[in-house]
C-alpha cells in the first residue's frame, strides 16, 4: 500500500505536475477576482475565505478525472483489482496520494493567498484550517466520479459535472466555519465539527462507492 | 444447448418482463383515468376555495408548487431504490426503472423550479435568490440531467444502469438537504407545514385541495413512469431482436 | 494447487461469447487456449482472472495455503494485452513497485529485480524509462513481472506477441520451469508457445445473443 | 403585474412541461411498438417461440 | 480537414454528451458559489462576469492538455504528422473544434448564467462579446501546452507553468472590457480591442508553436 | 515509383542505433526488416516514414506523379505498433474519416469501406465502436485503413501482431496484391509473412554510441 501511494506521489509530482497546476490555477482565480469585486479592500478580505475555498475545490478538479482512467488505460487497473487487499482500502490510498500531491500544496499556498486577498490573520488561520479538514471530502467525492469516468470513454466534463453538486455541503460548511472564526457572534465549533463530519462520512462513503463502480465496470 | 437454456430461465424466473408487461398493460388505462379524475378535482376545490388573505391568489400556485417539489424528491427516491435493486439483485427491471425515471425527475423538478420563481417575484420580489432551499433543488435538477447524460453516454445499458446507480446512490445525500435546508439555515422560503411530525399546521381550507393534487400528481408520475419503462423494455427487445438477426444473417452468409 | 472451472458462461455486451466451459487443472498443467480472433480467448482469461463476471458457473481454487472461497485472481498473474507499466517511470521503478505491490504468494518465491531483468536478458537497462523501449523490450520486461512476485498461477493473454525467436524460446523455458516447480499456466495465444504435454481448448465465439431477459 | 398572471403563468407552465412529458412518453411507445411489429412482419421472431438449437454455434 | 474537425466534434460530443454538458457544467459551478460567498444579489452581479470568465477557463483546461496525448497514445498522431496538408493547419483545426465543442456552448449559456448572477443586460451582452472572442485565445495557448506534453513524457510540471501564466492576461481584459462595459467612466473600447489583438496574436503563434513542438516531438 | 534510402543512420537518445543503411525499391518491391527486439527496426521505418529524423543520410522518393522534393511520408501509409483508431468511435466513422481526410494518393483508387471491412472477414460488425474488439479484430481493421485510401507506399511494422493464421494468410495476399499493382511495401516482423522475393535486411542494434559532437 505504501509503495501505490509513493508511485501515485511520484507520478503527480513527475508527470502531471499536478501540485504546481493546481497552485497556478489557483493565483490565476485569486488573481482575476479584484478585477470583479474592485479595489475596494474590505470587500475582498470579506469575500476571501469563499474565493479561497472555490479555488481549492475548483483546482482540485484538474486532474482528478484521470484519477483511474491512466490506469486503466495502460491496464494497471487490472492488476488492482485482482490483487487481495480490498479494493476500498486500494482506492482509499489512490486518493490519500491525490490529495497530497495535489490539495495539500494548495492548503500550503492558501496563506498567501490569504494576504493577496487581504484577509487577517485568524482569517488566513481559519480558511487553512478548514481547507486541511475539509478538503480531503473533495477528493473522496472525486474519486467516486473518476471511477465512473473509467467506463466513460472520455470523462472531463461530465465527471465534474455528476461531481460538483455533492461537494456542496463540504463547501458550504467550510466557508461558513471560516467566518464564524471572523466574525464574533457565530461560534466556531458547529460548522466546523460538521466539516470534520461530512469529511469522514466521505471518507468512508467516497471509496466504498468508487470501489463498487470500479468492479462494475469490468469489461 | 442445454445448460444454457437452463441458464437462462433461471434468469427469467428471476426478473421476467413479460409478466410485468402484461401487468402494465392491464393498470395502465385504470391509472390515467384516476389521474384525471384527480386532476378534475383537486383544480375544482384549488379554484373554488377563497383566496388566502396574505398571499393573495397567487395562493393557487401552492397547488402545483408543492406537489411538483414532493415529486421531485420522491422521483430520486425511486431512482435510489431501483438503484439498490439494481446493485444488490441485479435485476433488470430495477436499471430500466431508474433510468426512465430519471427524465421525469427532472420534468417535476423544472415544474417547482419554475412555479416557485413565478411565485417568487410576487411574494419575495425576485425571481430568485440563492438559499439553501432553492439552491439545492437546482442542484437536484443538475444532477438529473446529469444522469441523463450519463446513461446516454454509455452504450451498455446494463453497465451503465450499474454504475449510474452508485452515482444515484451516493447523490442521495442531497434529499435530507433540500428537505431540511430550511431549517437548517435562515432562508426566504417556507419552512414545512404539512409534513411536520407535529402534524400539519395549514388551513384545512388550503390542505384539502393540496393534498388531493398532491395524490393526483403521484398518480400522475406513477402512470408515466410505467408506461415509461414498458417504452424502455420493448427498446430493448427490439435492440436484442435486431442483433440477433444481425448475427444469424452473418452466421448464414 | 488446484484450479477448477465448471461450466462457465460470459456475455460481451448483449451476446454470450461462449457457455458450458469447463476445466481442471492440476500443479503443473498448463491450458492452452486457441482460436481465431474474437472468439473469446481473452475473454475467458479475464472471466477467470475475475475482471469479468461470469454469466453462470465459477472458477474456484483449492490447495495448501489457500483458504476455501478465495477469489483464484488472488493467486495469478495476468499478463494482458497491454503492459501495466508507467511509461514515465523507469523499468527499475515500475518492477520495484509491482514487486511490492504485489508481494509473493504463499508456497514460493520470487527473484530479484536484477535477476528478473537478466532472465529476460535486458540487464543492465533497467535505469531507462520504460516509454524509452521498444515494443518487444516493453514486452520482455512486463514478463519480468511475472517473476519479481511469486503466484502459482499465470494467466497469460497472448504473451509472445512483439517478442523475437529467442526471447520465445526464453519465454516458454520460463513458463516449463514455472510448470516443473508445480505452477499452472493458462495462455491464449496464436503461435505456437512450445509448451509440451499442455491441454488444448478451442475457442469458436458466439454463443447466442443473451435476449431471453427482454424476449 | 396582476397577480392572476403568476397563478395562470404557473399553470399554463406546469401543464406545458407534463404535456412534454405525457407527449414524449406516449410518441416513445407506439414508436416501440410499431418498430416490434415491423420486425415481427419480417420473419424475425421471439427467440422463446424458436428452437433453441438455432442460436447455438 | 472537415473529416478532422468534425471527428474531433464528435469525439467530444460522444464522450461527454455535447453542448449541453458545457452549459450543465457551467451552470453547476456557478450553482455553487452562492453558496460560498453567500446570497447577496448585488455581490454576486459584481462578480459575476470574473466567475463566468473563470468557468470558461476550467472548461477549456479541463480536457485541452489531452488534445494531442490522446492521439498519440493510439498512434494517430503518427499519420496526422505524415499527412501533406500542413501541421498549422492541422493543429489549428484540431484547436477549432476543440473550441467549438468546449467553449463554444459556455458562451450560448453565458447570458442563462448571467441571469442566475444577477447581471444586467448590458454585463450579459458584454460578457458575451467577450467570451466569443477571448476564448479562442485560451484554447490557443492550451494547444501549444498539450504539444508540448507529448513531447515531454514527464513535462507536465513545463506545460502547466507554461500555459496558465499566459491565460492570465486574456482573463485580465476579458474581464476588465467587461466592467468596463458595465461602469461609466472606463471605456470600453481599449482592453476589448486588447483582447482582439491578444486573441488573434495566439490565433497566429499558437498553431504555429505547436506545430513546431510536434515536429520535435518524434520519437 | 522508386524510394531510395541512402547511408541512413538514426540515433535515440544518446546512441546510434544505426548507420549506414541504404536501399532502392522499386514498383513491386518489399522489404522485410528483421532482427532481435530493439535492434532498430521501428526506428528505421519511423525514420523512412518521416517521423523521425535522420541522423544523416536522407530517404527519398521519384515516380510519375511525384513532384521531386516530395516527402515519401505523403506517398505511404504507416501501420505501427498502435491502430490510429478513436475506441469512441465505431469502426465505420473510424474508417471513414480516414478514408476522406488520408484521400487518396495520385495513381490509384481505394475501395469502399464495407469493401474493405469485407476484405479482412469482418464484413458486419463496422457499426461496433472500435473499443469493444478483440485485439485482433482491432488489428485487422488497422489493416482495413490501408484499403480504404490509396497509397504506393506500404510502411508495416509487426503487422500480424495479434492476428489469426487466417488473417495472417488474408494479410500475406493483401500485401502480394499490392506489391502486383505497382506498390512497394516495407515490414518489420518477427514471423515469415508469406512474401516471395522479398529483400531482407537483417538489423542488429546498437552501432555505436553517437559521441562525435563531444569527443
Ligand atoms: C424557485 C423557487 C422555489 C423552489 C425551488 C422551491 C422548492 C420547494 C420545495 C423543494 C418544497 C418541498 C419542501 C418540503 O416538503 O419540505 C417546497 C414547498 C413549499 N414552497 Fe417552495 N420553492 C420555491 C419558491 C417558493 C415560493 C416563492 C413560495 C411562496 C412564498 C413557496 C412556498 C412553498 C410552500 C408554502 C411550500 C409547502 C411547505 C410545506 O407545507 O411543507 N416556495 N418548495
Ligand atoms: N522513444 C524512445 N526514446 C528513446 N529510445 C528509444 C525509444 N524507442 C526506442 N528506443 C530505443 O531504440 C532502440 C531501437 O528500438 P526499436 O523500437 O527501433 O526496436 P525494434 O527493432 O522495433 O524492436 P522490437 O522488435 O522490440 O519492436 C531500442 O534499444 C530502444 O531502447
Ligand atoms: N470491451 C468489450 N465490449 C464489448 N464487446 C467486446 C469487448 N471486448 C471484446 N468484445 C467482443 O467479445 C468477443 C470476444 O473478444 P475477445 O477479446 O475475447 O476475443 P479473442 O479471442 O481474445 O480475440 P483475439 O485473438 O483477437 O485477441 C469479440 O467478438 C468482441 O467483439
Ligand atoms: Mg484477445
Ligand atoms: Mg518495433
Amino acid at each position: 500500500m505504501i509503495a501505490l501511494f509513493l508511485r501515485d506521489l511520484k507520478l503527480s509530482i513527475r508527470a502531471g505536475g499536478g501540485a504546481l497546476i493546481g497552485v497556478l490555477f489557483f493565483m490565476t482565480i485569486v488573481a482575476v477576482i479584484p478585477f470583479g469585486v474592485g479595489p475596494d479592500l474590505n470587500l475582498l478580505a470579506r469575500i476571501g475565505p469563499a474565493i479561497v475555498w472555490i479555488g481549492a475545490l475548483l483546482s482540485a478538479l484538474l486532474g482528478l478525472d484521470r484519477l483511474f482512467q491512466a490506469e486503466r488505460e495502460d491496464g494497471s487497473l487490472d492488476l488492482l483489482l485482482m490483487h487481495e487487499t480490498p479494493l476500498v482500502l486500494t482506492v482509499a490510498v489512490k486518493c490519500l496520494a491525490h490529495w497530497v500531491g495535489t490539495s495539500l500544496p494548495l492548503v500550503i499556498a492558501s496563506p498567501l493567498l490569504g494576504l493577496f486577498m487581504n484577509m487577517d490573520e485568524t482569517a488566513i488561520a481559519a480558511v487553512m484550517l478548514t481547507l486541511i479538514v475539509g478538503s480531503p471530502a473533495i477528493t473522496f467525492i472525486g474519486a467516486v466520479g473518476a471511477a465512473v469516468a473509467v467506463v466513460l470513454p472520455r470523462g472531463g466534463l461530465l465527471v465534474s459535472i455528476l461531481v460538483l453538486p455533492l461537494t456542496v455541503p463540504v463547501l458550504i460548511f467550510g466557508v461558513s466555519a471560516t467566518y464564524a472564526a471572523v466574525q464574533e457572534p457565530a461560534p466556531f465549533m458547529p460548522p466546523f465539527l460538521i466539516l470534520v463530519a461530512i469529511t469522514l462520512f466521505f471518507a468512508a462513503l467516497g471509496p466504498a462507492a468508487a470501489a463498487l463502480a470500479l468492479r462494475n465496470s469490468a469489461e | 444447448m442445454s445448460e444454457n437454456s437452463l441458464a437462462i430461465t433461471k434468469f427469467s424466473d428471476l426478473a421476467n418482463p413479460t409478466r410485468f408487461l402484461t401487468l402494465v398493460a392491464r393498470l395502465l388505462p385504470w391509472m390515467a383515468g384516476t389521474t384525471v379524475l384527480l386532476f378534475a378535482l383537486g383544480l375544482y376545490l384549488g379554484f373554488a376555495a377563497e383566496g388566502d388573505y396574505q398571499q393573495g391568489e397567487t395562493v393557487r400556485i401552492m397547488y402545483v408548487h408543492v406537489p411538483a417539489a414532493w415529486l421531485s424528491m420522491m422521483c430520486y427516491t425511486v431512482m435510489a431504490a431501483s438503484a439498490i435493486g439494481t446493485l444488490v439483485w441485479r435485476h433488470p427491471l430495477a436499471d430500466v426503472s431508474a433510468k426512465t425515471a430519471a427524465p421525469l425527475g427532472a420534468g417535476f423538478t423544472l415544474i417547482a423550479l419554475i412555479t416557485g420563481s413565478l411565485w417568487g417575484k410576487p411574494m419575495w420580489g425576485t425571481w430568485w435568490v440563492w438559499d439553501a432551499r432553492l439552491t439545492s433543488v437546482f442542484v437536484l435538477f443538475l444532477m438529473y440531467l446529469g444522469l441523463i447524460a450519463l446513461n446516454r453516454a454509455m452504450d451498455d445499458p446494463s453497465k451503465a444502469a450499474r454504475v449510474s446507480a452508485v452515482l444515484i446512490l451516493v447523490g442521495f445525500v442531497n434529499i435530507p438537504i433540500i428537505k431540511f435546508s430550511v431549517e437548517w439555515w435562515n432562508t426566504l422560503h417556507q419552512p414545512a407545514s404539512v409534513v411536520r411530525l407535529d402534524g400539519p399546521t395549514i388551513d384545512p381550507e388550503f390542505l384539502r385541495p393540496l393534498l388531493v393534487m398532491a395524490v393526483a400528481f403521484t398518480v400522475l408520475f406513477f402512470t408515466l413512469h410505467l408506461a415509461a419503462m414498458r417504452n424502455e423494455i420493448l427498446r430493448r427487445r427490439v435492440s436484442a431482436q435486431r442483433r440477433l438477426a444481425a448475427r444469424m444473417a452473418a452466421r448464414e452468409a | 494447487m488446484l484450479l477448477t472451472a465448471e461450466s462457465l458462461a460470459a456475455r460481451r455486451g448483449e451476446d454470450l461469447i461462449f457457455v458450458n466451459v469447463s476445466f481442471r487443472l492440476g500443479r503443473g498443467e498448463a491450458l492452452v487456449l486457441t482460436g481465431p480472433n474474437g472468439s473469446g480467448k481473452s475473454t475467458l482469461l479475464r472471466v477467470i482472472a475475475g475482471l469479468l463476471p461470469a454469466e453462470t458457473g465459477h472458477v474456484s481454487i483449492a490447495g495448501e495455503g489457500v483458504e476455501s472461497g478465495s477469489r483464484p485472481g488472488e493467486f495469478s498473474h495476468y499478463l494482458g494485452h497491454r503492459n501495466a507499466m508507467k511509461k514515465e517511470l523507469t523499468v527499475g521503478e515500475n518492477l520495484r513497485f509491482w514487486q511490492v505491490f504485489l508481494g509473493d504468494a504463499p508456497g514460493g518465491s520470487a527473484m530479484t529485480i536484477e535477476d528478473a531483468a537478466d532472465t529476460v536478458g535486458l540487464g543492465g537497462i533497467t535505469h531507462l524509462p520504460f516509454g524509452y523501449l521498444s515494443a518487444g523490450q516493453q514486452r520482455r520486461f512486463a514478463i519480468a513481472k511475472l517473476l519479481v512476485a511469486y503466484r502459482p498461477i499465470w494467466i497469460l493473454d497472448e504473451p509472445t506477441a512483439a517478442l523475437d525467436a529467442s526471447a520465445d524460446r526464453m519465454f516458454a523455458d520460463l513458463v516449463t520451469r514455472h510448470l516443473a516447480a508445480g505452477g499452472i499456466a493458462l495462455a491464449a495465444t496464436h503461435q505456437p508457445l512450445g509448451l509440451e504435454g499442455a491441454q488444448q481448448l478451442r475457442m469458436t465465439g458466439f454463443a447466442g445473443v443473451d435476449a431471453e431477459v427482454w424476449a | 403585474m396582476s397577480h392572476a398572471f403568476y397563478v395562470y403563468a404557473s399553470y399554463v407552465v406546469t401543464v406545458i412541461i407534463i404535456g412534454c412529458l405525457i407527449g414524449w412518453t406516449w410518441l416513445d411507445g407506439r414508436a416501440r411498438q410499431q418498430e416490434l411489429r415491423t420486425l415481427e412482419a419480417s420473419g424475425i421472431r421471439r427467440r422463446s417461440a424458436k428452437p433453441a438449437d438455432e442460436t447455438k454455434s
